[in-house]
């Protein structure tokens, strides 16, 4: 895993004049060696710190953005995503993904952590993988919120985090992956393989996609879209949540893109210049934050103009949808691309939310449309906007780059291809799956139990008491009674806020 | 050409004693190799300590997010939380586009300009990386917040947006330029043999003045300027506390602040593989004075906090967490302008004195009737100019001399026997800080002012902003499923404003 | 505190033959110290970052935990643990556990870091040591949470972190303490030391043995039993506020565990080899990770069976279970064996809950249970499962391991050693505390103040103000005013479950 920063050969001829100029040469090269571990696996294991914070992010996120009555499901499901993708990634996941060797489709060893580390791998990559799994886990638990039985949410949660997302990741990222852009083994596809750095396919369209068909197959929450068939919105029931989510998201990002060169210990170039892998790994999280930022913005105004007032739920969004996009060709654009990025990708997910509108389809947080709709734009503009000299430094020389930026339509092809790969994939194994779970009545809940919240029908209360009462046996009937009465939804509700 | 070269011909010359240049250059040649390698090293790690540095930075945005929202009533929620996210956003295309080339280009002490760093062109250089731009980045967007305190609750949200784009994007990188980059008219660092202010410049090392006193002069001539929220001095003209919606909200912004502060001040050395002496391994070395800078400034917060609480209990008769909250900031505020320079014991005094610095501006605030929802201008223009005085009473000579090296002799604090002159220079920095925000911020708010750009209608105000123009309240803890009954419940909580139960205050 | 990466005097004979070899070696060597220590220091320091982010997560799940009447109190003694913390551990905690050279029980150099830093500690091992220290704290305050005076908080947090914690770290982590593994002065105990690594006696028993004598002497909150001893739960206000305190302890205990190694630049066996101390950092990391996954997993399907609901507050306690039972051998055991680990921690804390309700035992947070009972499993734990090989990474060659693992019974004699003389020493001490403070009427609020809220009475009101009201002084008597009306604890309770 680490550069081979110091070469024995290398530093030998410099050392003519010692008695024993070869062992001073490998003295001093392990010492390099040494040194090049230690600060490599330290940039690795703080970004995976950062990777797992956004599993808190989504939690959050997710908690805010669902009707209080369900925020104990939703928030489960978010801490099982990561205890039960802890152990299958641990037991199988991480082998399928990265065992080599192994064939072009999936991964063989390592099973358990058997025979780890290695001189390729280390724990600290194991963990940064497993924070990455989880969260393509998170992604599609926000599709479903709010209707969907838990125990298929442990059912599909093991099974994408343990399989389907595994395989996915062998395919694009493993040496041994078909159309990996680092593959050791076979001929490149399109001589370029896939460029999607960080998993805007990898990660958020593989979430997204399993959402959409999760969400597709269960149909819309009572009630979001009214009889004469309007969309109605079903606010969630707290935007300081939502706040919350999205800006430790952000934060967790510098994670996951930056943390993506997995080593830091690089000089690009010239040795001992001041230009090297930091400066691409701090070039990542500029591009990072401005696409960000930019989606922010496009959101904002745009959704000024459309709807006529101010939104800090769709901003928070639309920022989410910029770094989805981006975090595919966050490593090999200009900044200024960046930029541009993020303005699409705020449109595309206005566009797949009017969609959603118009065929009915119900996405609580609007999952697939950001991050299937966002990381599907953001595979296309790797394909158009990655420069050549940044393609060569990340993953080598004489390959195809950005249409736009004279490196031919070969890139873009085998984006498109992930995509299509991707999306097929994942709608064979997630759709069978959900339809499946459906078939044996294990998807949805009833609809007494959605009118009433599952909180309370299955999580033993409700998330909240504001009113303090230390004897709860006694006078039903007051004001709290009828907040929370399974008929809800039809219930006058007396608190105004 | 800020790193460490490990192998230079003249150094190796110095130590090998005289007549020994052939030597030396002999030795060097033979390990340009590893000589390079180590150059590599160092690169990847002081990078890695300045990009988790700015992570942490940035993560304060996320506690200002929350101490604003908690900071203020239910109606104003998601307004205040919106100009948060934005702050970020706009900050960081106005600072991509020409706050940092302000900053750091050219030559000019007074502000940078040139072909170089504007929208990042012919970025990075020798000079300045990536991960740098990013720290920097993170401290313009953590002026804006500051601002965007002071004028909550009663604030148009396009004034939000066009003093932030000004803040981040001209006056804040402006100051940065006069204090931070080598060139700067008042550095303490200036690069080659430029005369310093006062034979000793500005050490104003995290930003009590750069940050906070830009931050929260700006908010204080758009607060004074608005006037109070309606309600907060009632007829007679008594002070009236409009508490904010949620304790939790604000516990929880003041932790992730505190956790970011680490951050701000041990990350603004920027570098940590520097060797104080002549790099002859010894354990001393700028790791030691990054580490004694996160305990300053956990010390100063800290003081700070018990000092609030002590004094408030005395004072006002109860335990308030609201208040111990802005007192550990307070303390924050202060140090981060000394918190390398001071030993630890000094840090003590610092965060004790900022406590009283709070507490007597927020008496004068009520005096004349300046209302801040967050006490922004109080906190870190008050306790950010106490700080600045500070490190110029108490910087350790020895500090001084490891982190600006080069030029033995300078003066230092005036009580460790260090002279007046470090005095003289930030009473300067207060000064001209005070007057350039003045200057820009003030007429701007007084356009915006001018303009009807600023304030929010009276009815807006009353009724609450998310309401009118954010599309709806921040919390819906019932679950209702039609938006006919939401509307209704909607315009009910219009009608109940100016109820409430006594007891809350 | 940094390793010799390099040696001048081995480095030497290889340059023999150079002009001026000594002072080659020494000069080359020299840098690859400065680098080691930055490294190191780097490392150590945002270790400390996250610990100190775990105090951020102790504030909102005490918070989520008790009832809004007291949110304001509790959040004000977390914010008070870190800040007085921070004073009393400058000027003489750190003194009595580090402050070397000093007998076997106590230190005593460096008050308020007189003649620091040292070749030895730096000031990121102080910050360091001090976020652990502030949880200590931390976690008693969950004990004795809505029914203790505040200043008897501000007493026995003072003295838990000035006196009784630092007394405990000197024992078993600073080298003359009498029980430590890498004591310098004099015999190991039972030949081994108690390998105590990140804290489950050392930070989590204390803490919880602590609330464990606060909790039983101050007798449950009001309401808890009823009259016929039934047990009544009285649910913490904010579910969200608990998911969020936990997913950020989790976060920080990636600075706890994997921390607590201090250095990184250390290569095992000889340099230049892929493996070293930054392998070992990584698999405490996945040990950590998985024994709080498979203890959440546990509490979520065993308290399914017993309770007939899924329970996400449970999961939470779950996991911090398996945590605070894995801290003490998350660096010497497998990644199978800490599933092991986090599995039995989850039936140990159900286990003692069911004991804690039989006793009439009342602890709002399961403090004592979960840190005293896991903590204390977790060092039997290390006793039996300890692998030879990594015992002899991080400690040193030819000692006991674990009884299961081949190495006999001396290490689990020490462990043993070390659950008796942490009980007793806090027991000592803070159970004379408390009994002290409760002898001179400072330890329990009154009844009134109970039932009203301390938040009301002592706090200077309510932690929430959901309805916005510009003018207080009018239309009293709305709902919201029987809410928290002083007389609270005797209005009647309308809420259903």
């Amino acid at each position: 895993m680490s550069n081979a920063i110091c070469q024995a050969s290398e530093l030998l001829p410099l050392l003519g004049g010692a008695t024993n100029a070869t062992a001073a040469a490998t003295y001093i090269c392990d010492r390099f060696t040494t040194v090049a571990y230690a600060v490599d696996n330290t940039y690795l294991l703080f970004s995976a710190y950062l990777v797992f914070a956004m599993q808190l992010g989504f939690a959050m996120l997710c908690a805010g953005s669902v009707r209080a009555k369900n925020t104990m499901n939703i928030m489960l499901t978010n801490v099982l995503d990561a205890a039960a993708g802890g152990l299958s990634y641990y037991l199988f996941g991480y082998a399928f993904a990265f065992g080599g060797p192994s064939n072009g489709f999936i991964g063989r060893h390592s099973f358990a952590l058997h025979n780890f580390p290695s001189a390729s791998f280390d724990f600290s990559f194991f963990l940064y993988q497993w924070a990455f799994a989880i969260a393509a886990a998170g992604i599609t638990s926000g599709s479903i919120a709010e209707r969907t039985q838990f125990v298929a949410y442990l059912i599909y949660s093991s099974f994408l985090t343990g399989f389907v997302y595994p395989v996915v990741s062998h395919w694009f990222w493993s040496a041994d992956g078909w159309a990996s852009p680092t593959r050791t083994t076979g001929k490149l596809l399109f001589g370029s393989g896939v460029i999607d750095f960080a998993g805007s396919g990898v990660v958020h369209m593989v979430g997204g996609v399993a959402g959409l068909w999760g969400a597709l197959i269960e149909g819309p929450r009572i009630g979001r879209f009214d009889r004469s068939g309007r969309s109605v919105v079903l606010r969630g029931h707290s935007a300081s949540l939502v706040v919350l989510g999205t800006f430790l998201l952000w934060f967790g990002w510098y994670g996951f893109n930056p943390g993506s060169f997995l080593t830091i210990l690089k000089a690009y170039g010239s040795p001992g210049g001041y230009y090297g892998q930091w400066s691409g790994i701090g070039r990542t999280a500029v591009t990072t934050t401005l696409a960000g930022s930019t989606a922010a913005l496009t959101t904002l105004f745009s959704k000024r103009l459309l709807v006529g007032h101010w939104n800090v739920t769709d901003v928070c969004n639309g920022l989410l949808g910029g770094f989805a996009a981006i975090t595919s060709g966050c490593s090999v654009v200009e900044p200024w691309a960046a930029i541009v990025c993020g303005f699409v990708a705020s449109w595309v997910l206005i566009g797949l939310n009017k969609l959603a509108e118009k065929v009915h389809y119900d996405d609580p947080l609007e999952a697939a449309q950001l991050h299937a709709g966002c990381g599907a734009w953001g595979l296309i503009f790797t394909g158009l906007f990655a420069t050549k000299h940044f393609v060569e430094e990340v993953y080598g020389s004489d390959r195809p780059y950005g249409l736009f930026m004279g490196g031919g339509g070969k890139l873009l092809a085998a984006q498109l291809i992930q995509i299509l790969v991707v999306f097929g994939w994942v709608t064979f194994t997630m759709g069978s799956l959900f339809l499946g779970l459906q078939k044996i009545q294990l998807l949805r809940i009833s609809s007494n139990d959605e009118m009433a919240g599952m909180d309370l029908t299955r999580h033993g209360g409700f998330a909240y008491l504001y009113n303090d009462e230390d004897d709860p046996s006694q006078k039903p009937g007051s004001f709290m009674m009828r907040r929370v009465e399974p008929s809800g939804g039809s219930t006058p509700s007396p608190t105004p806020y | 050409s800020q790193i460490i070269m490990p192998c230079s011909t003249t150094e190796l010359a110095t130590f090998l004693g005289s007549n020994t240049t052939a030597a030396a250059v002999y030795i060097c040649s033979r390990f340009t190799a590893a000589t390079t390698q180590l150059a590599a090293t160092t690169y990847a790690v002081d990078s890695t300590f300045l990009l988790f540095s700015a992570y942490l930075v940035f993560s304060m945005q996320v506690g200002f997010a929350m101490l604003c929202a908690g900071s203020v009533r239910a109606k104003n929620t998601m307004n205040i939380m919106l100009t948060n996210v934005l702050d970020a956003a706009t900050g960081a295309l106005f600072y991509y586009l020409f706050g940092f080339a302000f900053s750091f280009a050219g030559t000019h002490p007074f502000i940078g300009f040139g072909h170089r760093y504007f929208g990042l062109r012919q970025f990075p250089d020798d000079s300045f990386d990536f991960p740098f731009f990013l720290y920097q980045w993170s401290f313009a967007i953590a002026a804006a917040g500051i601002a965007s305190g002071s004028i909550a609750e009663r604030t148009q949200f396009v004034a939000y947006l066009i003093y932030s784009s000004f803040l981040t994007g001209f006056v804040y990188p402006v100051v940065a330029r006069w204090f931070w980059s080598p060139h700067g008219w008042a550095s303490a660092g200036s690069a080659g043999s430029e005369r310093l202010l006062f034979g000793s410049g500005v050490i104003d090392f995290a930003g009590s003045g750069v940050v906070h006193m830009v931050g929260g002069i700006a908010g204080l001539w758009g607060a004074l300027i608005e006037g109070p929220r309606i309600g907060r001095f009632d007829h007679e003209g008594r002070s009236v506390v409009l508490r904010g919606h949620s304790a939790s909200l604000v516990v929880l912004g003041t932790f992730l602040l505190w956790f970011g502060w680490y951050g701000f001040n041990p990350g603004s050395f920027t570098r940590i593989l520097v060797p104080y002496g002549n790099g002859q391994g010894d354990f001393y070395g700028q790791w030691s004075a990054v580490g004694r800078t996160a305990v300053t400034t956990t010390l100063a917060g800290c003081t700070g906090a018990l000092t609030t609480l002590f004094g408030k209990r005395v004072l006002s008769g109860h335990w308030n967490v609201m208040d111990v909250c802005n007192g550990l900031l307070a303390g924050f505020a202060a140090i981060t302008s000394g918190c390398s320079v001071v030993e630890p014991w000094a840090a003590i005094l610092c965060g004790f004195m900022a406590a009283w610095v709070l507490i007597g501006c927020n008496k004068l605030a009520i005096r004349f009737k300046y209302d801040d929802p967050l006490e922004a201008a109080q906190l870190h223009g008050g306790c950010g100019a106490w700080g600045v005085l500070f490190t110029a009473l108490f910087a350790s000579e020895k500090y001084i001399n490891e982190i600006y090296p080069g030029r033995p002799g300078r003066p230092f604090g005036l009580f460790v026997g260090g002279g007046g002159r470090l005095l003289a220079a930030h009473i300067v920095q207060i000064l001209a800080v005070t007057g350039w925000v003045s200057l820009t911020m003030g007429p701007l708010f007084l356009t915006l002012h001018k303009l009807r750009l600023l304030r929010i209608s009276p009815d807006d105000e009353m009724a609450g902003m998310d309401l009118t123009r954010h599309g709806g309240f921040a919390y819906a803890y019932h679950d209702d499923e039609d938006s006919n009954k939401r509307f209704r419940i909607q315009m009910d909580n219009m009608d109940k404003s100016g109820s409430a139960p006594p007891g809350f205050d």
